[in-house]
């Protein structure tokens, strides 16, 4: 199916539930939208919230964090420094201005190659219906000292980063 | 400069149906850093891993990224390929373009954009790898084992006879631990003493175990394969050495009125005393706080009857220190007394049951000793109020068990188990006797367990009733008992002679200041907690630390002494080299950077940091940095994404490596 | 012959440069602030209210971008900004301590390398500066040579009159055209100005402080004046000759683009050397750099001192350091 | 509106103050107690103070406690301020908003304990924002942070000096305007901060004031990789500003000093106030004056919410 407007995904996903998680979808051959890239993690607790926003600065639409269900983690407790991590990260990003749609939590394991499925299509298909993240994306757009771009090539080089 | 090998895998057709690999194999030479890229049919196969090979060699490659399956099928084999070609292992990565992209993308093009994608990604990653060599630490293959009751002496014996050295620390002046003091054990009704103290003799006996007992944990040191053991032998004030075990102290003793602990208080010690008579050491030791001599300065009977000379009131504790490559902890645990709220405890007392206050109400462990032939009333079952024999004896089960309002939601799983034996053994002792179970389930779950409960309940006269008692009450020489059968819908009131309650199994008092000693982890009961609850049940998260027994949770003498085993051999294994080996994905501190709060500490699950003194020429201390002790990190990365400063870094997943793929998006 | 004009006039002048395309730089309110900004409209114009950060930004902005590049498989492209496309400028408002900064900077921006962002810029602007009438206790621009009514640096200067309206001077040729060119805004007569602010201080011995600099390089003074010091960068970026910018390059390996930004003595790693060794390794040796660069080493090189006494650095410093203290005190030394 | 404030404490009450923190440092530094004593000492304009480190006990004289003592001075307890105060035991004149950050700052090893010596304040409040450094404390002029102060009188000081007359009830304004925030839209709030960081100029006032920004080398300073971008660019203040809040989250104790030290006015405490609200409520975690052995970010129950987790 054609849309208008193809969004830019990313998963940040544990290496032992998540990213098994979706290998099981791949051997099972379930489909999703390719949008999303997954990035691979040993733990959710390696997870910066530095990340997040540097994904959401250069240009990604979506971002979801998934790991081990509680009581899960390869490491006994790295999901659960992530879990609380990430209900304080995601509160400053709702009081700074971002739309929390845009960023999706959940625990997949390794069995759950259909939550994984649901997750990102779910996740997809809601970032595709909101549009481009524009908010960071404009701020790279601008300079300083007069607010807005002067040059013609400036601007184009701006585009092109 | 890198020089990046891009090798992308049709995987026969399962990536080629769906991605376009020349496409992708085009892309990805274009790629800056990218010396080389092509496809292959089977890059796992053998021809595909010469090919692989070849390339490093003809095109001085730096990195490998194999575009193909999953990691977690076929890293192994890649890494090794690339080690074999002279590469470091890890400087070789897999872009998952199959199980992540071309069976789960129909679109080729979309799935070629993808997974070019994904090329594009590992390629920056292994771009800033770094070459990491394995971690080796070496092993001193001495084991230290906590606690000697039946779980502690099982994996004491069983690495001794295995060859190793073991140090068997044990808090009491005797091993045995609570198995010594019951009376007979079910499913088949042997005798507990004529099983352990067998074994209590072997563990004494065996040249490769130093046994400490009247011996406690003073601290630890170290890690895996390497701790430092410090051990306080508490003054027993007799010699070891000298002492035969003669008794003639203890005869000796113008103190004979004391409430004896392992007896449950039923019974009477001297000051000078062997906890029970099979007891092993059995070198008495003396209670300093009723002994004459430490009291009055006077006596000394004991020392003028002694043989040998054995006594020795002087006697310090003394210190030792033991190095150990593994530690297994089998310190058991306690019955929960009930009677009142312990203080700073969050478990709610059953004061409603009378315990502590009517005489005639005991717990499960005072009755063993009560049936027990070597008890103090020879195994006769006399009430400790009058020393009569009770008539009628009303056990209840679940008491602190499973009541989550009073602060402990588990089951204590022996209960069941031991109140229909403890039925039979009345039964059998009292023949016109009569018992009474209140019972909310009965749980059998175990090899002859269920068809031993029914030979209480349909063989041996116990009366159950389902449904929780509401109060007792001293009425006379009885002890009322109100309570409900929920079966049959009615109040029951039973006037009973004894009542036996079945209370909780509960982690020993201290349990929480060892683990702190020892750097684990164990839950809010304070049981200690296994790394993984399905597939590591034996050991902790703390490498070289293992579990055995009811400091965990819960057991009964058949799961205790599989477990026992179980962490025997988890140490075998260990000492079955002489280095660990292990992968260097462990995380580094920046010392330069460091600031010495401890954040990674506070949120490390392996106890992996330590305190590094930062000192300048001349001995002065500069600052306290964060070190990692690379045998114990796990690789989780907590503690990098919990720096401020980012001064520790896991290597494989560094910042420079996610914050490029990030920006390759 | 004396110029003068209402304010609704400066106003209306505004518009029609902006109509003419030229951009205007004037104190506007920025939420809770007055900064200098480029307005929309002449009714943005703030005057009497003295800026929050200099006015040293119009010509050395607080971060610009002077190139971009790319690399792919075709090679490597830079694209340079193109100074010349900057626009014409007005900067208008500003009092003698801002006013006359610029001038202090040519300088330094022209010495072993033009730098032609901060001079094309120089070049393209008039300055219209405002007399002031609002001096505060942290005020000093009398102790360092100027005066709330010195034209210094203006190319057309303004002074408030009474019952409303300004002179309106030109101090430059730049100025003269441009007052001969919206002379339409202009009437004649005579007006009697505002009295201005005086600041409270006296001159400071500015040649006795060199002196005395000159060979106390390792006095203990310098601890002495920077314990308090937190290290921020406030005063420096506030000051309107503090002229230190630091070059980074963002972006990734591929694509990015070099910026130039402010950059400030007083930070930890301002001297920090990629070896890790750090000469200026603790604050009391930064502080005594912005004492050494502003009242000696920039005399040594070109003769000015590089302080306009505007007070920015005394309200905006968080831990009340007064660097008019710093100065009395050394100059109360023998 | 015009509204008649009212002056909130009289000069007797900062007097006894002074004296009291005068004679103590006396006795310290005489007695040979602490090595050094941080205190403020007048400024050069009528009402301000500057922070001061005292080693002789014939400079006490020098020390004031006014309504213009808004600094935080245990930032020159921290490692980042390491080189201006000698070896020892050293004594501190504290109010309880700084109090909780020497508690904070203990909790992550960063003080012992023993090495201090704390000279609380029972405080009044200072002023605030936007008073002139001559006018009194009143109920216009005091700080935003002090309207709605827990701490006045600061438990676990080694010595107490002042006592807190009675004060009138304060509307809550910080809390207000939070409540303003929080009932925007997403897109209102990112306008809102959008504004604000725009006029940020990267001083780093904000970080270098705070007690809690010891790092020897801060995030936004790093360059492998640079994960933030260091120039003044309304991109990079953003991420500058998210990530500084979220290193303060569960340690931040409320000083206020980085909205204090913003040249640009950016109203800085609102996001750490935020954070905080936010740790109270998940996880029932308030900065206190007691130092804590994990903050809520470093340590986890096993049924915290997740509620926010698919």
């Amino acid at each position: 199916m054609e849309h208008d407007f193809e969004p830019k995904i990313v998963a940040f996903v544990c290496t032992w539930c998540t990213y098994a998680g979706a290998d099981l979808a791949g051997t099972s051959r379930m489909q999703y939208p390719s949008n999303v890239r997954v990035l691979k993690f040993p733990c959710t607790g390696r997870i910066d919230p530095v990340f997040i926003l540097r994904a959401f600065q250069k240009g990604t639409d979506g971002v979801l964090v998934s790991g081990c269900h509680p009581g899960d983690c390869h490491y006994m407790a790295g999901n659960f420094h992530a879990r609380r991590r990430f209900a304080a990260f995601r509160q400053l990003l709702e009081f700074i201005g971002v739309d929390l749609n845009r960023l999706q939590f959940s625990w997949v394991s390794a069995a759950e190659g259909g939550k994984w499925v649901e997750v990102v299509t779910e996740l997809t298909e809601r970032v595709r219906a909101m549009g481009p993240m524009v908010e960071f994306k404009e701020l790279e757009m601008e300079e300083h000292w007069s607010g807005k771009l002067d040059s013609p090539e400036l601007k184009e080089a701006y585009q092109n980063i | 400069m890198s020089r990046i090998g891009v090798f992308v895998c049709h995987c026969g057709e399962n990536i080629s149906r769906t991605v376009d690999v020349e496409r992708v194999a085009a892309y990805a030479a274009q790629l800056p850093g990218v010396a080389y890229a092509t496809d292959y049919k089977y890059m796992c196969s053998d021809p595909g891993q010469n090919l692989l090979k070849k390339a490093v060699a003809e095109h001085q490659l730096t990195g490998i990224v194999v575009a193909a399956c999953s990691p977690r099928m076929h890293e192994k084999t890649f890494r090794k390929a690339a080690q074999a070609a002279g590469l470091n292992p890890f400087m070789c990565d897999m872009a998952n373009i199959r199980e992540h992209c071309s069976w789960v993308h129909e679109n080729r093009d979309e799935a070629t954009a993808k997974a070019s994608d994904i090329v594009r990604l590992m390629v920056e990653r292994v771009k800033r790898g770094k070459v990491l060599e394995p971690i080796t630490v070496p092993v001193t293959k001495r084991s230290l084992v906590i606690g000697g009751g039946i779980a502690g002496i099982q994996a004491a014996l069983d690495i001794a006879d295995a060859g190793h050295q073991v140090v068997l620390v044990e808090r009491e002046p005797s091993i045995g631990g609570h198995m010594a003091q019951l009376s007979e054990t079910f499913p088949t009704l042997d005798c507990s003493q004529c099983i352990m103290t067998p074994k209590m003799v072997d563990a004494a006996n065996h040249p490769n175990i130093t046994l400490y007992s009247w011996s406690e944990i003073e601290s630890i040191d170290g890690y895996i394969g390497n701790f430092s053991v410090t051990i306080r032998r508490k003054a027993r004030s007799v010699d070891e050495d000298k002492c035969t075990g003669c008794g003639v102290c203890m005869a000796k003793c113008p103190q004979k009125k004391i409430p004896n602990v392992f007896d449950r208080n039923l019974g009477l010690r001297t000051a000078i005393y062997v906890p029970f008579p099979q007891a092993v050491p059995n070198t008495p030791v003396i209670d300093r706080e009723h002994c004459l001599k430490f009291k009055t300065g006077k006596c000394g009977l004991c020392a003028k009857a002694c043989g040998p000379q054995a006594i020795d009131f002087e006697q310090q504790d003394q210190l030792v220190t033991e190095p150990v490559g593994a530690i297994v902890v089998a310190t058991g645990f306690d019955l929960y007394s009930i009677d009142r709220k312990p203080e700073g405890s969050s478990i709610e007392g059953y004061g409603e049951f009378g315990y502590g206050t009517i005489p005639d109400v005991i717990d499960g462990l005072t009755f063993e000793r009560l049936a027990s032939a070597s008890g103090p009333t020879g195994g006769k079952i006399l009430r400790p109020s009058d020393g009569k024999e009770p008539k009628q004896v009303v056990f209840i089960q679940c008491v602190g068990s499973r009541a989550r309002e009073k602060g402990i939601s588990y089951c204590s799983k022996i209960c069941c188990m031991y109140t229909a034996k403890h039925t039979m053994l009345y039964h059998h002792k009292v023949h016109d006797g009569r018992a009474y179970v209140f019972y909310m389930d009965a749980r059998t779950p175990g090899k002859c367990y269920d068809e031993f409960w029914r030979r209480a309940v349909e063989e041996e006269e116990a009366v159950y009733i389902r449904g929780m008692v509401s109060r007792l009450y001293q009425r006379g020489d009885k002890v009322v008992v109100m309570g409900s059968d929920t079966l049959v819908g009615v109040q029951v009131e039973i006037e009973a002679d004894l009542v036996v309650l079945a209370t909780a199994v509960q982690a020993q008092p201290n349990a929480d200041s060892l683990a702190q000693k020892l750097g684990i982890s164990y839950d809010k009961y304070n049981f200690y907690s296994e790394a993984h609850a399905k597939l590591r049940p034996v050991e902790c998260a703390t490498a070289g630390i293992y579990l055995a027994g009811a400091c965990q949770g819960p057991k009964d003498i058949p799961d205790t002494v599989s477990q026992a085993s179980a962490a025997a051999a988890k140490v075998m294994t260990l000492f079955a080299k002489d280095q660990l080996e292990r992968e260097p994905i462990v995380a580094r501190v920046n010392e330069r950077n460091c600031v010495g709060c401890f954040a990674c500490r506070k949120v490390c699950p392996y106890g992996a940091i330590e305190e590094k003194e930062i000192r300048d020429r001349q001995g002065n201390l500069i600052r306290t940095v964060a070190h990692v002790n690379p045998g114990v990190c796990g690789g989780c990365g907590t503690c990098q994404a919990t720096c401020p400063s980012k001064s520790v870094e896991l290597d494989g997943y560094t910042d420079e490596q996610i914050v490029a793929m990030i920006e390759a998006l | 012959m004396t110029k003068t004009i209402t304010e609704q006039k400066l106003r209306s002048l505004m518009d029609l440069l902006l109509k003419e395309g030229r951009r205007v730089v004037a104190p506007r309110q920025a939420g809770s602030i007055v900064l200098y900004e480029p307005i929309d409209s002449g009714e943005q114009l703030v005057l009497g209210i003295m800026p929050r950060r200099s006015a040293k930004e119009t010509f050395f902005p607080l971060c610009e971008t002077i190139l971009t590049y790319g690399k792919d498989g075709n090679g490597v492209m830079v694209s340079d900004v193109d100074a010349g496309a900057f626009p014409e400028t007005i900067l208008v408002g500003a009092p003698p301590c801002d006013a006359a900064a610029p001038a202090v900077l040519d300088a330094v921006f022209s010495w072993d390398y033009n730098d032609e962002f901060f001079l094309e810029r120089r070049k393209k602007t008039i300055i219209i500066g405002l007399a002031c009438t609002a001096a505060d206790d942290a005020c000093f621009c009398t102790a360092v040579g100027l005066s709330p009514r010195d034209d210094k640096g203006s190319d057309l200067f303004l002074t408030p009159v009474a019952g409303g309206g300004y002179l309106c001077d030109a101090v430059t040729k730049k100025g003269k055209v441009f007052l001969d060119t919206y002379a339409s805004f202009l009437a004649g007569g005579e007006a009697k100005p505002l009295p201005s602010a005086e600041p409270a201080a006296t001159p400071l011995d500015l040649a006795g402080i060199k002196d005395w600099l000159e060979s106390n390089f390792e006095s203990p003074l310098w601890q002495e004046f920077a314990d308090r010091c937190a290290g921020c960068g406030a005063c420096a970026f506030l000051c309107p000759v503090c002229h230190c910018f630091d070059i980074v390059d963002e972006g990734t390996e591929t694509k990015g683009a070099r910026r130039k930004s402010w950059d400030a003595c007083g930070f930890g790693k301002f001297t920090n050397h990629a070896s890790g060794h750090n000469p200026r390794d603790i604050q009391n040796k930064r502080y005594r750099n912005r004492i050494m660069h502003k009242f000696k080493y920039y005399q040594d090189k070109f003769g000015q001192t590089l302080c306009t006494g505007c007070g920015r650095c005394v309200r905006s410093c968080p831990v009340g350091i007064d660097i008019r203290a710093v100065l009395e005190e050394i100059q109360a030394k023998p | 509106m015009q509204q008649n404030h009212t002056q909130l404490a009289d000069d007797s009450y900062f007097a006894a103050v002074t004296n009291a923190i005068r004679t103590e440092t006396t006795k310290l530094l005489s007695e040979g107690t602490v090595a050094a004593v941080i205190g403020y000492q007048a400024g050069t304009r009528a009402g301000t103070v500057i922070p001061t480190i005292i080693t002789d006990a014939a400079k006490a004289g020098d020390l004031v406690f006014s309504p213009g003592c808004v600094n935080n001075l245990a930032l020159y307890l921290t490692k980042a301020k390491k080189e201006v105060r000698p070896a020892g035991k050293v004594a501190i004149i504290a109010k309880g908003c700084d109090m909780r950050a020497l508690a904070g700052l203990l909790g992550e090893s960063q003080l012992k304990r023993e090495e201090l010596h704390i000279i609380g304040v029972a405080c009044v409040g200072v002023k605030g924002a936007g008073a002139g450094s001559g006018e009194a404390l009143t109920t216009g002029t005091i700080a935003r942070k002090c309207r709605e102060c827990t701490v006045r009188a600061p438990e676990g000081a080694d010595v107490v000096v002042g006592a807190v007359p009675p004060l009138p009830e304060f509307s809550p304004v910080e809390a207000e305007e939070l409540a303003r925030l929080e009932a925007m839209t997403p897109a209102e709030r990112w306008a809102f901060w959008k504004g604000h960081f725009s006029r940020c100029i990267r001083c780093m006032a904000c970080r270098q004031v705070c007690p809690f920004c010891y790092c020897e080398q801060c995030l936004c300073d790093r360059n492998r990789p640079q994960a933030l971008e260091t120039t003044p660019r309304p991109a990079g203040n953003m991420a500058w500003h998210i990530v500084r809040a979220m290193h303060l989250a569960g340690r931040c104790a409320g000083c206020t000093e980085c909205e204090r030290a913003c040249p640009m006015d950016i109203p800085l405490n609102l996001l750490n106030r935020k954070m905080a609200r936010e740790l109270k409520t998940l996880y029932d975690f308030e900065a206190g004056l007691v130092p804590v052995e994990k903050g809520p970010l470093t340590e986890y129950r096993e049924e915290d919410d997740q509620s926010f987790i698919k």
